[in-house]
């Protein structure tokens, strides 16, 4: 609250009592009615926001029950107490406990805007299972493709995303190619007349996957 | 290049998807004060440089806020914090800079509440830029806003000297007008990507 | 370009080549008989109206002064004819207003020769001698908007002359005045060059002459005495290469600054016409009584150069030389420049270098429809001096015409008429900016 | 000044349409062009936009008017400002509390709602001087004219540029949309053409009134 | 005094004129456009004819209506209506619906002309305005390439051309496979270039053998065709020049620092650069009118074309960058304001 107050004082040079006591009820008669609906809505915002993210990750990573946020920080994979660094990783179990997956958020700019997704990972086929496009402008109709078109959508059921040898980068990097010229697991059948959007989707996969996942090479464990 | 990267926010916010015309933030200056070009002129910079102003501002009241986990104030004071930067700038460049101050000055205190300085605060936070990518993004945005109240001026001036229909005079018009530049605005789409 | 200007002929840049239609060039000068009535107005040139020197009733002969100069700024006008003064009052001008003039009644048996003035010798006058005895012939300017000739060479000490220019550009169409004087009088023209230089303190004499017109250009030469500092230099016939402010860029490369005089850059313009017949008057301390005029146009049965007595009217000038009853227009002075008139009442003056008879013809701005300004940036091209007659043209329609001074440079237009010329939407172009300095004018009064 | 000014005046009808309709502040003031444009792109967006700041502008007034004499001069704008904020940030929150699809669809434009003129207006120079009663319908009426204003371009947007209503579907499969109306020229080209209809309405109104006059005035010569 | 006995008219000076009318611009550029129609029928068959006709069509009959509404008259006798319709269909592509075709010349003249005043007053070029949106409304229609000298072109029409109107045309891909036209792949030569990088050969370029829109396909008939127009002094000759000078020289600098950019001649006589170059950009009305402004203007379209179709999501930028230049017209004019005949150096004290 007492930001609030000084703000108001700036904005009355001119502070007399009077002055300072209308604002002071007023703002705390603002704080008080904010901080009640605030702590009112949270529960509710918190389950939005939870069920939102628990039917992306499913989608991404299929069978997901127990979820967990991690984030990857210079140090390695920590859980995500809101205060670490790095990139978000969402980690998903089966009611068991055991590990499905993960999903990690992928951006890349598309035709109108940045496309924003949410991909997942599998590590024991190493390969990505699913994609969920978070955030887009494309055109309806071209753009919008992406996540209306199931056939685009196939390409990602089982996307390649091996490590290479030395485990330091994507054993063959992922690229969108051609409609009608998918010819090799790690590749992205493009979809005809939405090139743009498809290789925004095909650059925001490679880039991600190519930064994280050799970092979480030594991690699985952490995870599981 | 990136999508996170300082150039790319920066030419979205000019052009790609300009401020003003994608996405629709300054629409009344826009549309109020481009009747002349000297005018629109220094209505963009001074919108710019409040913009500038209020980014850094609303950068570091939501690094506080934060850290207090009083993030449900946030819009209180990020208005409330604005204003009164805004009215402190002005005093400043009354007292040096009175020549600045006489082309921009009666402008400041019209921004200040517009949807744009606001706008712009608000979408960085949701975006959650870092220092830099929201200073690529005021310059971007100012730039944009600046870039369209001029185009907007420039037509505005020639159609003065129009047999305009009495029908599609005013405001009709000015929107018309900001609906085709929004549509020549459509072909920088993709561009960086 | 720079290659390239070695090819090409002295110019500016921009103008415009309207066709020429100069039919007359080849017809020597011929006199025209005595109206039995002619009307001289008192004012007929720039500066204040002369005042009369005569009465109804009173006997006058020819070259006789019959009004005299008001102030520095006037010059005198002299009687035409011999005859007997009718009536001192309002008469039709080419203006539009009736203006007042002295009307004189034309002895027919009376003989025509000059019988005024004594011959003097100019070589033993001084420049100032000289001024003053410009003022007393009367001369104007007979080359454009007919300015006293002694105040043009009467140069604020301030200033000095290198240059004196002489104008036999000849521009518009179908005139042939210059043309013709060039061809008979070269001589009286260099006299006339020699004594306007000693006026201004000239070093040297350029005549500028458009390149249409080798046999002027051929005579003059033949003329000009071995070692005089008298160049004759030919330049691009083109549009209107004789304003003098053009002529100066052509000849100089010089600008004469906005909203200034040519003296101020060292240059005194005259026109070949005007000159020769300052020589012709000055010797003999005459007074200007009669000038050329071109008779042409398609309404014209017996076109040519006629040399006419000042007040000579109109209907008596087009009876003389006959022309054809459709005519559509009369036009005193070239089609670029000049005035159109509806009565035929009205006189030669000083200033008239043509009277042209046009019949329906397409190239005349007439019927055609006015379109608003398709922008396509002719006026630009065509405006010799760089204004941008477009902006102007919109400007105007909406009556913005503080603006048009203010910003575009409205004063510095000369109303040569390019941009109406050019415009294919056929916008009055001119005619607004000529609205426009008025209201401008009564405005700031 | 009208009548509907005068603080001691009852509750009348013009109380209300007077913001609907005859001081529209879309159509007549052309005031909060920002949301207008930005979130009309369909019916759901428009309605929403529309009930928050009808929501804001009810709130804001009543509590403006409630304190309209405690408030002193000098901090005014302060205070309506800090109100303001205060009930936008409640709306903010209800929204993402039903339903965080709409939420993310309207982006920062919910909490722009501070910075609308209209609003800062009403509580300037309406709430401020009214008992809350008034306060509350004028509030009404202004907020039903800005969701209609609203809804009429958010329909032609949505109708035409998706083939729907309210996401369902009204043209039939082939209807083939015309997707520059969903887009930012659409914005500006609904409202403007809306803008061009009332102003013809206007003229030719305008134009019979004189015709009938004319007519009349030729009748009793 | 007598009355003159002529009838005469009073009139200022000057009272010649040039024969030059607008009416003569107009009526040559439809003379110079009518071989670019023909082409487009020879190539594209009967679909184009009926594109071409259904959108001068419009254009005229919104132009008549408005015309007559706002008692004008006939604003049809100066041809500019025309050449608005002729030019919007000639930067449609082949199979394009005529429906839509319709919704387009209508927008034309209403968006682009009728608001601002007519002739004259627009401040966009009309014809682009009305592709501008319905390239925004049917983005897929207007990218949906048609291969040229289809056999049955003369006596059967691409299916989407005669779409119902209001309703999204049919797919064409499986009638352009019916015609068993070899390595067809449904995309235009500067699509091929940015999203394969394949390169078309130049001679097909130039001699129109490619897909593409109506009127862009031939780069000799366009150049003929407007060589005529500036040999007459009815178009700028100025503008095409420094537009494409422009494009070229920022092609060739990006061609030079990363070969994997197109090569400047491909840039130059693929799309719709060349027709747009010629003809639309050189709409006077929506240009700057100085001289200096002519030269800033074209330029400033060339280097926007090659940025928006090097770096940006569409192939072709043309036709954006001709609307952004007429949308920067007058501010380029502001700043290229001629200096006067004997401006004095310093501002006299007045
Ligand atoms: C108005 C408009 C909107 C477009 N929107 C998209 C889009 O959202 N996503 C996309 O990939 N392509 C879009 N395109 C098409 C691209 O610019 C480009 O032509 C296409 O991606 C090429 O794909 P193709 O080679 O498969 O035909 C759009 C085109 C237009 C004219
Ligand atoms: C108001 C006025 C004052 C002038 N004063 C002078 C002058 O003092 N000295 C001079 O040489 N010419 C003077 N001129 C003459 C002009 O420079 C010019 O020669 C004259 O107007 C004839 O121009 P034109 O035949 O090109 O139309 C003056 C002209 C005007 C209109
Ligand atoms: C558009 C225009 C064209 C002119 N053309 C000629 C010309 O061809 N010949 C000429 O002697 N004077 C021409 N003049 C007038 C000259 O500018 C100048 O006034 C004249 O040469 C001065 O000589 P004067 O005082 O002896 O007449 C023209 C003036 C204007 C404004
Ligand atoms: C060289 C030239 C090019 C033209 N190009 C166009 C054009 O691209 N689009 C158009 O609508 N009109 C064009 N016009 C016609 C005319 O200028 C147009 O209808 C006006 O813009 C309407 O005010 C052109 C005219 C000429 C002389
Ligand atoms: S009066 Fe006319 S024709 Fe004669 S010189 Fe001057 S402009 Fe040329
Ligand atoms: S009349 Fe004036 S504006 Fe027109 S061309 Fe001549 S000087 Fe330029
Ligand atoms: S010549 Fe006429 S139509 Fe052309 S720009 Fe000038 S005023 Fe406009
Ligand atoms: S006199 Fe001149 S300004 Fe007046 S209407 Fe005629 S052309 Fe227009
Ligand atoms: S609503 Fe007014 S500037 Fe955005």
């Amino acid at each position: 609250m007492s930001e609030a107050m000084q703000v108001k004082k700036a904005l009355a040079p001119a502070s007399s009592f009077k002055l300072v006591r209308t604002l002071g009820i007023v703002a705390t008669l603002s704080g008080v009615l904010v901080v009640s609906v605030y702590d009112f809505t949270q529960p509710f915002i918190a389950a939005n926001k939870d069920a939102m993210m628990a039917k992306a990750v499913f989608e991404v990573v299929p069978g997901v029950v127990i979820r967990k946020n991690f984030v990857l920080t210079p140090d390695g994979l920590v859980p995500d107490n809101g205060k670490a660094d790095g990139a978000k990783v969402l980690a998903g179990y089966d009611a068991e406990g055991k590990l499905k997956g993960i999903a990690a958020e992928a951006a890349a700019p598309g035709y109108a805007d940045v496309i924003r997704l949410l991909y997942g990972y599998d590590p024991e086929c190493q390969c990505i299972t699913g994609i969920n496009v978070l955030q887009s402008t494309e055109t309806p109709g071209l753009g919008d493709k992406i996540y209306k078109d199931a056939a685009f959508l196939a390409n990602f059921e089982a996307l390649d995303a091996r490590l290479n040898a030395k485990g330091d980068a994507l054993a063959h990097p992922i690229v969108t190619v051609k409609h009608g010229t998918k010819a090799s697991p790690w590749q992205i059948d493009a979809i005809s007349g939405a090139t743009v959007s498809s290789k925004a989707v095909g650059k925001a996969l490679n880039d991600s996957a190519q930064t994280l996942l050799p970092r979480l090479a030594n991690e699985w464990e952490k995870l599981r | 290049m990136q999508p996170d990267s300082a150039m790319f926010i920066f030419l979205n916010a000019l052009i790609v998807n300009n401020f003003v015309l994608a996405s629709f933030l300054g629409i009344c200056p826009f549309l109020g004060v481009s009747g002349r070009l000297n005018t629109a002129w220094s209505m963009g910079m001074a919108t710019s440089l409040v913009m500038i102003i209020s980014s850094v501002c609303a950068y570091f009241i939501n690094e506080l806020l934060v850290a207090m986990d009083l993030e449900f104030l946030r819009l209180i004071c990020y208005i409330a914090v604005i204003a009164s930067t805004v009215q402190l700038v002005e005093m400043a460049m009354k007292k040096f800079s009175p020549a600045l101050f006489r082309a921009l000055g009666i402008f400041l205190p019209l921004i200040t509440t517009n949807c744009a300085i606001l706008g712009l605060a608000l979408f960085q936070t949701f975006r959650d830029y870092s220092f830099t990518q929201s200073l690529a993004y005021s310059l971007g945005a100012g730039g944009g806003f600046t870039l369209a109240i001029m185009l907007m001026a420039g037509l505005r001036e020639r159609l003065a000297l129009a047999n305009v229909p009495s029908v599609s005079q005013g405001a009709a018009m000015s929107l018309m007008l900001g609906g085709v530049l929004s549509l020549a605005f459509m072909g920088f789409a993709g561009l960086g990507g | 370009m720079a290659l390239l200007s070695f090819l090409r002929k002295a110019t500016f840049s921009h103008g415009i080549h309207p066709p020429e239609n100069k039919d007359t060039s080849d017809m020597a000068i011929k006199r025209l008989p005595f109206a039995p009535r002619v009307v001289v107005p008192l004012s007929q040139h720039f500066g204040a109206p002369a005042v009369a020197l005569v009465k109804p009733g009173q006997e006058v002969v020819r070259g006789e002064p019959i009004a005299r100069a008001e102030g520095f700024l006037s010059v005198p006008m002299h009687a035409p004819v011999t005859g007997v003064v009718e009536s001192v009052g309002l008469m039709a001008s080419a203006r539009g207003p009736k203006v007042p003039s002295i009307v004189i009644k034309t002895h027919a048996a009376a003989s025509q020769r000059v019988l005024w003035g004594a011959p003097r010798d100019v070589g033993d006058m001084d420049a100032e001698a000289i001024i003053l005895a410009i003022q007393d012939t009367g001369m104007v300017g007979l080359g454009g908007a007919g300015f006293p000739t002694h105040v043009k060479l009467s140069v604020p000490k301030k200033y000095t002359i290198d240059t004196l220019v002489v104008n036999g550009c000849e521009c518009e169409p179908y005139l042939t005045t210059d043309h013709r004087m060039m061809v008979e009088y070269p001589q009286d023209l260099i006299a006339g060059i020699h004594i306007a230089m000693k006026a201004v303190g000239a070093g040297r004499a350029l005549i500028g002459i458009e390149d249409n017109k080798p046999d002027a250009a051929r005579a003059l030469r033949g003329c000009i005495p071995q070692g005089a500092p008298i160049d004759v230099v030919e330049v691009e016939t083109k549009y209107p290469q004789g304003s003098e402010k053009l002529l100066i860029k052509t000849l100089l490369g010089r600008e004469v600054p906005s909203g200034g005089y040519p003296y101020e850059i060292g240059v005194v313009v005259q026109n070949v016409a005007t000159l020769a017949q300052l020589a012709q008057l000055l010797p003999e301390s005459q007074g200007l009584i009669e000038r050329v005029v071109t008779i042409s146009g398609p309404g014209v049965k017996k076109p040519g150069n006629y040399l006419v007595p000042l007040g000579t009217p109109l209907r008596f000038v087009l009876e003389q030389v006959g022309f054809s009853g459709d005519a559509s227009q009369l036009i005193l002075g070239g089609p670029m420049m000049g005035n159109s008139v509806a009565s035929l009442d009205v006189p030669v003056t000083k200033t008239v270098s043509g009277i042209l008879v046009m019949s329906q013809g397409k190239e005349e701005r007439g019927a055609g429809k006015v379109h608003p300004c398709i922008r396509c940036g002719k006026c630009l091209e065509a405006c010799p001096v760089n204004l941008n007659p477009s902006q102007l043209g919109r400007l105007a329609a909406k009556r913005e015409y503080k603006m048009m001074e203010e910003r575009f440079h409205l004063n510095d237009c000369f109303e040569c008429g390019c941009c109406s010329y050019v415009c294919p939407s056929n916008i009055p172009l001119v005619q607004y900016f000529r609205i426009a300095k008025s209201v401008n004018r009564e405005r700031a009064a | 000044m009208s009548s509907d000014l005068n603080p001691q005046k009852p509750i009348t009808m013009d109380t209300f349409m007077r913001g609907v309709w005859t001081e529209n502040p879309v159509f007549v003031m052309l005031l909060g062009m920002c949301p207008v444009l930005a979130v009309t792109n369909s019916v759901a967006n428009a309605l929403a936009m529309g009930l928050a700041t009808t929501f804001v502008l009810i709130g804001s007034g009543t509590l403006v008017s409630l304190l309209r004499r405690a408030i002193p001069k000098e901090v005014r704008i302060a205070t309506y400002i800090v109100i303001i904020a205060t009930f936008v940030t409640i709306v903010d929150y209800a929204i993402q509390a039903i339903s965080l699809e709409i939420y993310k669809s309207l982006g920062a434009f919910i909490q722009l709602i501070v910075v609308n003129c209209m609003i800062l207006g009403r509580a300037e120079s309406y709430a401020s001087r009214h008992r809350i009663s008034k306060t509350v319908v004028n509030g009404l009426g202004t907020g039903v004219g800005f969701t209609l204003a609203l809804l009429c371009i958010g329909v032609v947007r949505e109708l035409l540029g998706a083939g729907t209503l309210l996401g369902f579907q009204v043209f039939g499969e082939g209807f083939q949309p015309w997707v520059v109306m969903i887009l930012p020229p659409g914005g500006f080209f609904v409202l403007g053409a809306w803008l061009l209809l009332f102003a013809w309405l206007k003229e030719r109104s305008a134009a019979r009134a004189t015709a009938t006059e004319g007519k009349e005035v030729v009748h009793a010569a | 005094m007598s009355q003159p006995p002529l009838r005469v008219e009073l009139r200022t000076s000057p009272h010649l004129r040039t024969t030059l009318t607008v009416e003569t611009i107009m009526r040559n550029v439809v003379y110079a456009l009518l071989p670019l129609c023909a082409f487009a029928v020879y190539q594209f068959g009967i679909s184009a004819l009926a594109l071409i006709l259904v959108v001068t069509l419009s254009c005229l009959g919104t132009e008549a209506l408005f015309s007559r509404a706002s008692g004008k008259g006939n604003t049809l006798s100066d041809y500019s209506a025309t050449i608005t319709g002729l030019l919007l269909a000639l930067t449609l592509p082949p199979g394009f619906p005529l429906w839509m075709g319709a919704v387009a010349g209508f927008i034309a003249i209403a968006l682009g002309k009728v608001l601002f005043g007519g002739l004259g007053f627009n401040v966009f070029n009309p014809a682009l305005v009305g592709r501008a949106f319905v390239q925004a409304a049917f983005p897929v229609a207007i990218t949906t390439w048609t291969p040229p000298f289809a056999p049955g072109r003369f006596v059967e029409f691409i299916p989407s051309t005669l779409a119902l109107p209001f309703m999204q045309p049919p797919e064409v891909k499986s009638w352009i496979d019916g015609l068993g036209l070899d390595g067809y792949t449904g995309a235009t030569p500067l699509a091929l270039q940015k999203f394969e990088g394949v390169t078309s050969s130049a001679i097909d370029l130039f001699t129109g053998m490619a897909a593409g829109s109506l009127g862009e396909t031939s780069a000799l008939l366009i150049l003929l065709c407007g060589g005529y127009l500036a040999a007459r002094r009815m178009m700028n000759w100025r503008i095409p020049v420094a537009m494409l000078g422009g494009a070229w020289v920022t092609a060739a600098l990006l061609h030079w620092a990363n070969p994997g950019h197109p090569d400047p001649w491909f840039v130059l006589f693929s799309g719709g650069l060349l027709f747009g170059a010629m003809f639309m950009a050189t709409d006077m009305v929506a240009t700057p009118v100085t001289p200096l402004g002519v030269w800033v203007y074209g330029i400033f379209m060339g280097f926007l074309t090659v940025i928006i179709r090097v770096f940006g999501g569409l192939p072709e930028g043309v036709m954006y960058a001709i609307l952004l230049g007429n949308a920067a017209a007058p501010l380029i004019e502001h700043i290229t304001q001629p200096r006067i005949y004997g401006a004095r150096k310093r501002k006299v004290e007045s």
